[in-house]
């Protein structure tokens, strides 16, 4: 096969060099039939099946990421402890996606052909999902995608173990309206996931008689919310949807305080601040404010405390555990159980086999949507304790089905 | 071919702080003249020079060849063919004395030209090579030149810039004896198509070579005329002997004077 | 009105920011043309002192205090450092001494990563600096008018090093003609080092002023390189007037711009008004025209 | 290719012909011989050996190869620090994607491309997207829109004699500014995401290996051709000139030029070439994103030239290529190390061997050389 393709590659070469002919000498057309040509060759005939661990290990993302990175590690641990997926060892191998989009398909193409992986787990912001995800079609092979996103995707290669805007944003939205909080500012990071919750956000607003009074979007990293609190204090509003990535929430938390704004007077309801980012940003400037996910540390259940029991005693007692991590955690025990029930690692056969697969995980029983690839998940409303933890305040009583194109919604129908 | 003239008519730079360099210079250098601009530090020689190639900005009025060309920019003054030397020689070091000549006689040359190799060379750039004494060092990189062919190398560039005026700022500075003459009689062959104006502190060598001097004086001409005419002015002795009415910028570098100016 | 007011504040207190950022720029990059882009680093030096000090020091009021002048220390002598290892050596090539200290920079992000951690860290600010006092309806925060005022001191300190002691004579005479200088006895090696001493040493006090507004992380330093750069060229090199116009005219015109418009097109309308601005006076703000370029 | 840099077997003694011939008869053939063997290894070799995976990620070294081409000419022989090529190669590269994303769009009946389906533009396509379905408008955009941005602000800023360090901090700022632009645009350019997933290239299916090795193919050989073309410039008339202008402006001003446009043409040269490279680097990488335009890879582009020897063009060139090698192989083993490495690189590279890698033959074989007089001040930086 090999020989064939290389033969093919000096034919390329040769007739390159005769200029115009370069395009009419080989490859096939858009649309043709190129099922022959891809698809990987994930090795699976040694004792030990290779998994592929794609996050970034260095860069600004890193902070986030490395937690994940922990927690599928800890997944790995724990199933090869139990005598692997069909009598095999997992073995990670992993990749850094060093914050860098194009880095993160570089990486996907060299777990998929150098290390023949049989499944890729990881990525976290929504730019290094859209660069791989023509890597993991084009090749054929499976990305388990842990953290919750914008929605508005449903790749054949990609399995999202994170919510989706049903699971968390319109949940949140749903509990605003019933707190009578109905006006609203909405502040973030200026990139893909806030701006398209935003959309959502004022869709919902219209179609629900709530009101958006305004709309800011900082740059990434940026540390300078003077302006955008004054903004946010002269509006008038009821609560502020805070859609702002990580580091940016330090400062315009610590602004907010400064202009004597507090959760009492005008509540923020942060969709991307869990455990970990509390700490970070510190307790008093966040004490009473308000975050939508769909786990928390604090979530009842024996698998949840034997999930941070197994955390802590890995990385330190220190360590918080937040949804992103659960999601990453439970995205290696679901692709195990529909290897199992697959009976194969044929990637084709593992996604016939994903539909109705539960797991009991940290965050209560969630189960596998075949047709949309996402995960039945139950949305919930924490408030920020004086000790740092998050406290549950409202869930959804159940698990919510995934819609990332928000069909079932008829305000939606206009997105 | 002799060269064109200057005029110049109430030529004033001031320059940030309210230092006026030049207040209000007269001169006329005719085609063909060896002009020496002699007087103190300070007193606007290098700036005068500046504002005729357009490095400062002046007010007043400079005719070369009939045309003023007050506030024009630099490089179109160059090619109205005003060529100047610096106090420290600036030749392209990294380049050979052949390639400074050739770059010097190739402002005129169009893009395709310029984007051809170097396959001759103009015949004005072999000529400047004997005339100047260079011809054995011309693939020598200009850096590694000794500093007096580093000036005559400066010189065969404004010869090759075909240049009418030549404007050459100490061009004997830190030379031997000998090389002051060899270089004093280049210019008076020079001069024989050109015009040259030359900034001296050298008396000896104003003396030996100079066709007319100005002394410039506090931004002002003071005198003007021969050598002897000049010599035997009573101001131009008064500001050499010290008793200038203003006093002398902390005077770095001492003037060479001498007993009999 | 309270808005206009509360905007105004808001623009001098970027302001601040920016010229407590740029000062020291104002010395080693207008004074002795030296492109230090290592200078974002030294901003963080000073930000990780105050996190170091915090730990073993409870009351925040007094680990903010000693930061400062330990802060100053601190960066003051990697700044030295660097003069005496690499800069020195590169005085005669000032682009080239940008890219050195890029990679100088570079270095000094992963040795605070691997020190300190990649993710960001945070300092408690003391109570009196997280609350608030209004005039007239207008909330000024009290940790902007402490870095206002800062900043402020910073200049009028440097300033007057600079006017009136026996160094910033001679840091003005080395600036002005080094050969002259060093044949009058003074010994420039020694003057460059000092200068670059300061600057450095301010970038390092500035650096404990931005956390109490931001995060600390291994990258705090070159979020603000390019903007103190920018003040500098804009106000005109070596003019310390010009910056402190520059960086207040700046925070204004960000305010203005990020109000009516959003944060992205602010920054991007300001960016490019500099260099339309440099268009028009290519020096900067205020200039020294001298008597040749030779 | 490291052929080109052996020297001969013997040096020519002090004291050199006064014929015409300026260089060495052998030279003659060397350059030639070595860039054929440079065509042969890249365009040959290389698709032989070399798996899928790995010929993917040479063409995407060879973009920043084409990047550093440009480079070599306006800052290794021209001074200009090019600190913000970044804004060339991402208007190439956009220009390129916004066509691929129309032309998928198009071949799947849809009317808009995915992303903006999925984050919505009101009214339609936006005008300036609407001419990048013409393949060949965005063909010639990819290379004249970069030269356009490059000469309009090189007219502003050379003919106002900005100065160096000026030049370098503006070109710094309008990277950072460009990249925030996009971002602020996400409904138009897809924001931090950028344009990406690709289907096609010109009608060729990009999922297809053997049309991605024919990328690289086409990527190889307009390297070759850049390199000939600036080899060309480097030894014109002009070439000098440039040499000239870089050491003394003030001089070359005074002999009747206009230093502003010797800088210009050189300016607005390396940014075609960095917006080709862009451009090519689409269909190779599979994206193009405002990450890749910013202060950081800006200057990243700089770096691997600086490395290898600015005013080397194979220097340059092979320093990119190996150093974007290093960077995606030792980052994975040893991330912190690697950050140290490069830093330590630049530092060592620019500081003290201002010449690069490429100098390091020039400097041993003048050591070694017994005629002492030639040339102690670096001929080669």
């Amino acid at each position: 096969m090999s020989g064939l393709i290389t033969r093919r590659g000096l034919l390329t070469g040769i007739s390159a060099l005769g200029a115009g002919a370069v395009l009419s000498a080989c490859g096939a057309k858009t649309g043709s039939d190129t099922s022959k040509a891809a698809g990987a060759k994930a090795d699976t005939s040694g004792d030990t099946v290779k998994v592929g661990l794609l996050n970034s290990l260095s860069g600004t993302m890193a902070i986030s990421e490395v937690t994940v990175h922990n927690a599928l590690l800890l997944a790995v641990k724990e199933i090869n402890a139990a005598g692997g997926v069909l009598g095999k060892k997992l073995e990670p191998v992993s990749q850094d996606g060093a914050s860098d989009w194009p880095t993160f398909a570089e990486k996907a193409q060299a777990l998929i052909t150098d290390s023949k992986v049989v499944a890729t787990f990881g990525c976290w912001t929504s730019a290094s999902r859209k660069a791989v995800k023509p890597v993991f079609e084009r090749n054929k092979s499976l990305l388990f995608y842990p953290v919750q996103y914008e929605g508005l995707e449903q790749s054949p290669y990609i399995f999202y173990s994170g919510a989706t805007t049903n699971q968390q944003i319109v949940p949140a939205l749903d509990y605003l309206k019933k707190q009578g909080l109905t006006k609203l500012y909405l502040v973030g990071s200026d990139y893909v996931f806030p701006r398209t919750a935003n959309k959502i956000i004022k869709t919902y607003a219209k179609a629900n008689g709530m009101e958006v009074l305004g709309e800011d979007y900082a740059p990434l990293g940026s540390t300078e919310f003077a302006t955008i609190v004054n903004k946010v204090k002269g509006a008038g509003a009821d609560a502020v949807f805070n859609t702002l990535n990580g580091d940016s929430n330090v400062a315009f938390f610590k602004e907010y305080k400064s202009a004597g704004l507090t959760a009492k007077k005008l509540p923020v309801l942060s969709v991307s601040i869990a455990e970990e980012e509390v700490k970070s940003i510190g307790t008093q400037y966040l004490e009473g404010q308000l975050t939508a996910w769909n786990y928390y540390q604090t979530t009842p259940g024996a698998a949840n405390e034997k999930f941070v029991a197994a955390y802590r005693a890995a990385y330190g007692k220190d360590k918080p555990t937040s949804d992103p991590m659960e999601a990453a955690y439970i995205s290696v025990h679901l692709w195990k159980a529909m290897v199992e029930k697959a009976g194969s690692f044929d990637v084709e056969k593992v996604k016939a086999a994903s539909d109705g697969i539960e797991f009991d995980a940290p965050e209560g029983k969630v189960t596998v949507d075949g047709a949309t690839q996402h995960v039945h998940k139950t949305a919930r409303i924490g408030k920020v304790t004086a000790s740092g933890l998050i406290e549950e305040v409202w869930n959804s009583g159940g698990p919510i089905k995934p819609d990332p194109y928000l069909k079932g919604y008829d305000w939606a129908a206009d997105l | 071919m002799s060269g064109e003239g200057l005029t110049v008519r109430d030529l004033r730079v001031t320059f940030d702080g309210g230092v006026t360099a030049v207040d209000g210079v007269d001169l006329d250098i005719h085609p063909g003249d060896l002009r020496f601009l002699i007087g103190p530090n300070g007193a606007g020689k290098t700036t005068l020079v500046d504002a005729v190639t357009g490095l400062v900005r002046a007010s007043g009025s400079i005719r070369f060849g009939g045309e003023e060309i007050i506030g024009e920019p630099v490089h179109r003054i160059a090619r109205r063919g005003i060529g100047r030397t610096f106090q420290t020689a600036t030749v392209f070091e990294q380049l050979t004395v052949e390639q400074n000549l050739d770059i010097a006689a190739g402002a005129g040359r169009s893009a395709l030209t310029l984007l051809r190799r170097r396959r001759h060379l103009p015949d004005s750039v072999g000529k400047a090579l004997e005339i100047t004494g260079l011809a054995a060092l011309r693939h020598r990189p200009a850096g590694v030149l000794a500093h007096g062919q580093k000036q005559s190398l400066e010189i065969g560039m404004l010869l090759v810039q075909d240049v009418k005026l030549l404007l050459l700022d100490e061009p004997v500075a830190g030379m031997s004896h000998d090389e002051r003459e060899s270089a004093g009689e280049l210019l008076q062959r020079i001069s024989e198509d050109h015009t040259v104006v030359v900034i001296e502190h050298d008396m000896d060598f104003m003396r030996s070579f100079a066709r007319s001097v100005s002394v410039l004086h506090a931004g002002k001409v003071l005198s003007e005329g021969t050598v002897a005419q000049v010599q035997a002015d009573a101001k131009v002795q008064e500001v050499y002997l010290g008793r200038a009415s203003e006093p002398e910028p902390s005077a770095a570098v001492p003037v060479p004077v001498r007993e009999e100016v | 009105m309270t808005v206009i007011l509360n905007q105004s504040f808001t623009g001098v207190s970027i302001g601040a920011v920016l010229l407590l950022i740029a000062l020291g720029l104002t010395l080693t990059f207008g004074q002795m043309g030296v492109i230090n882009m290592a200078h974002g680093e030294f901003i963080m030096a000073g930000a990780y002192t105050t996190y170091v000090l915090q730990k073993p020091i409870e009351n925040a009021g007094i680990s903010l205090l000693l930061a400062l002048p330990v802060a100053f220390l601190v960066a003051g002598s990697m700044g030295a450092l660097l003069e005496w290892l690499l800069i020195r050596r590169l005085y005669a090539r000032p682009l080239d001494t940008l890219l050195v200290t890029w990679g100088v920079s570079l270095m000094l992000q992963q040795l605070a990563r691997d020190v300190f951690g990649a993710p960001n860290v945070q300092t408690t600010a003391p109570d009196l600096l997280t609350g608030s006092v209004s005039v007239a309806g207008v909330t000024l925060a009290n940790s902007r008018l402490f870095i206002l005022g800062f900043a402020l001191l910073c200049v009028c300190g440097l300033a007057a090093i600079l006017r009136v002691t026996p160094l910033g004579r001679r840091i003005r005479a080395v600036v002005q003609n080094r050969d002259l200088a060093e044949v009058s006895g003074i010994a420039t090696g020694r003057v460059d080092r000092t200068t670059f001493f300061i600057g450095s040493g301010l970038a390092g006090m500035a650096g404990v002023a931005l956390t109490l507004i931001g995060p600390i992380g291994p990258t705090t330093g070159t979020n603000y390189i390019v903007d103190a750069f920018l003040v500098v060229v804009v106000g005109g090199i070596g003019r310390l007037r010009g910056a402190v116009i520059t960086a207040f005219v700046l925070g204004l015109l960000q305010s203005v711009l990020e109000y009516s418009t959003t944060v992205s097109v602010a920054k991007v309308v300001v960016l490019v008004g500099i260099v339309a601005f440099l268009q028009w006076r290519p020096q900067g703000l205020y200039t020294v025209r001298t008597r040749s370029l030779v | 290719m490291t052929t080109t840099s052996t020297p001969p077997a013997t040096v020519p003694a002090a004291g050199p012909p006064a014929g015409p011939p300026d260089r060495p008869f052998q030279n003659r053939f060397r350059i030639p011989a070595a860039f054929l063997l440079g065509a042969v290894l890249l365009v040959g070799v290389a698709p032989l050996v070399l798996s899928d995976f790995r010929l993917g990620l040479l063409a995407k070294y060879l973009c920043y190869g084409i990047v550093a081409v440009g480079v070599s000419l306006a800052w290794g022989r021209g001074g200009l620090l090019v600190l913000g090529q970044g804004v060339f190669f991402g208007l190439g590269g956009y220009a390129m994607a916004m066509h691929l994303k129309l032309a998928d769009a198009a071949a799947t009946g849809q009317p808009l491309p995915d992303f903006m389906q999925l984050y919505g533009t009101e009214g339609g396509l936006p005008w300036w997207w609407q001419p990048f379905a013409n393949p060949a408008f965005a063909l010639a955009m990819t290379v004249l829109l970069p030269m356009a941005v490059a000469a309009l602000l090189g007219v502003l800023v050379f003919r106002r004699r900005v100065k160096g360090a000026y030049f370098a901090i503006l070109s710094q700022a309008l990277a950072a500014a460009l990249a925030i632009w996009l971002v602020g645009q996400q409904a138009t350019t897809g924001g931090t995401n950028g344009l990406t997933d690709f289907q096609g290239f010109f009608g060729y299916d990009l999922n297809d290996p053997v049309n991605q090795r024919m990328v690289y193919v086409i990527i190889a050989i307009v390297l070759l051709l850049l390199m000939a073309l600036a080899r060309q410039l480097f030894v014109s008339r002009y070439g000098e000139l440039l040499i000239a202008v870089r050491d003394s402006e003030e001089r070359v001003r005074f002999l009747g030029y206009n230093p502003a446009n010797v800088k210009l043409v050189a300016y607005v040269v390396a940014a075609g070439m960095a917006g080709l490279a862009g451009a090519l680097f689409v269909p190779a990488v599979g994206i193009i994103s405002p990450a890749l335009i910013g202060i950081v890879p800006s200057i990243g582009f700089v770096i691997g030239a600086a490395v290898g020897g600015r005013a080397s063009l194979v220097g340059a060139v092979l320093g990119a290529i190996a150093v974007a090698w290093a960077q995606s192989t030792l980052s994975d083993a040893w991330p912190a190390g690697w950050t140290y490495l490069q830093g330590l690189l630049f530092v060592v590279a620019v500081g003290f061997l201002p010449g690069g890698l490429a100098s390091l033959t020039t400097v041993l074989r003048r050591r070694r050389s017994t005629d002492g007089v030639r040339a102690t001040k670096g001929v080669t930086a």
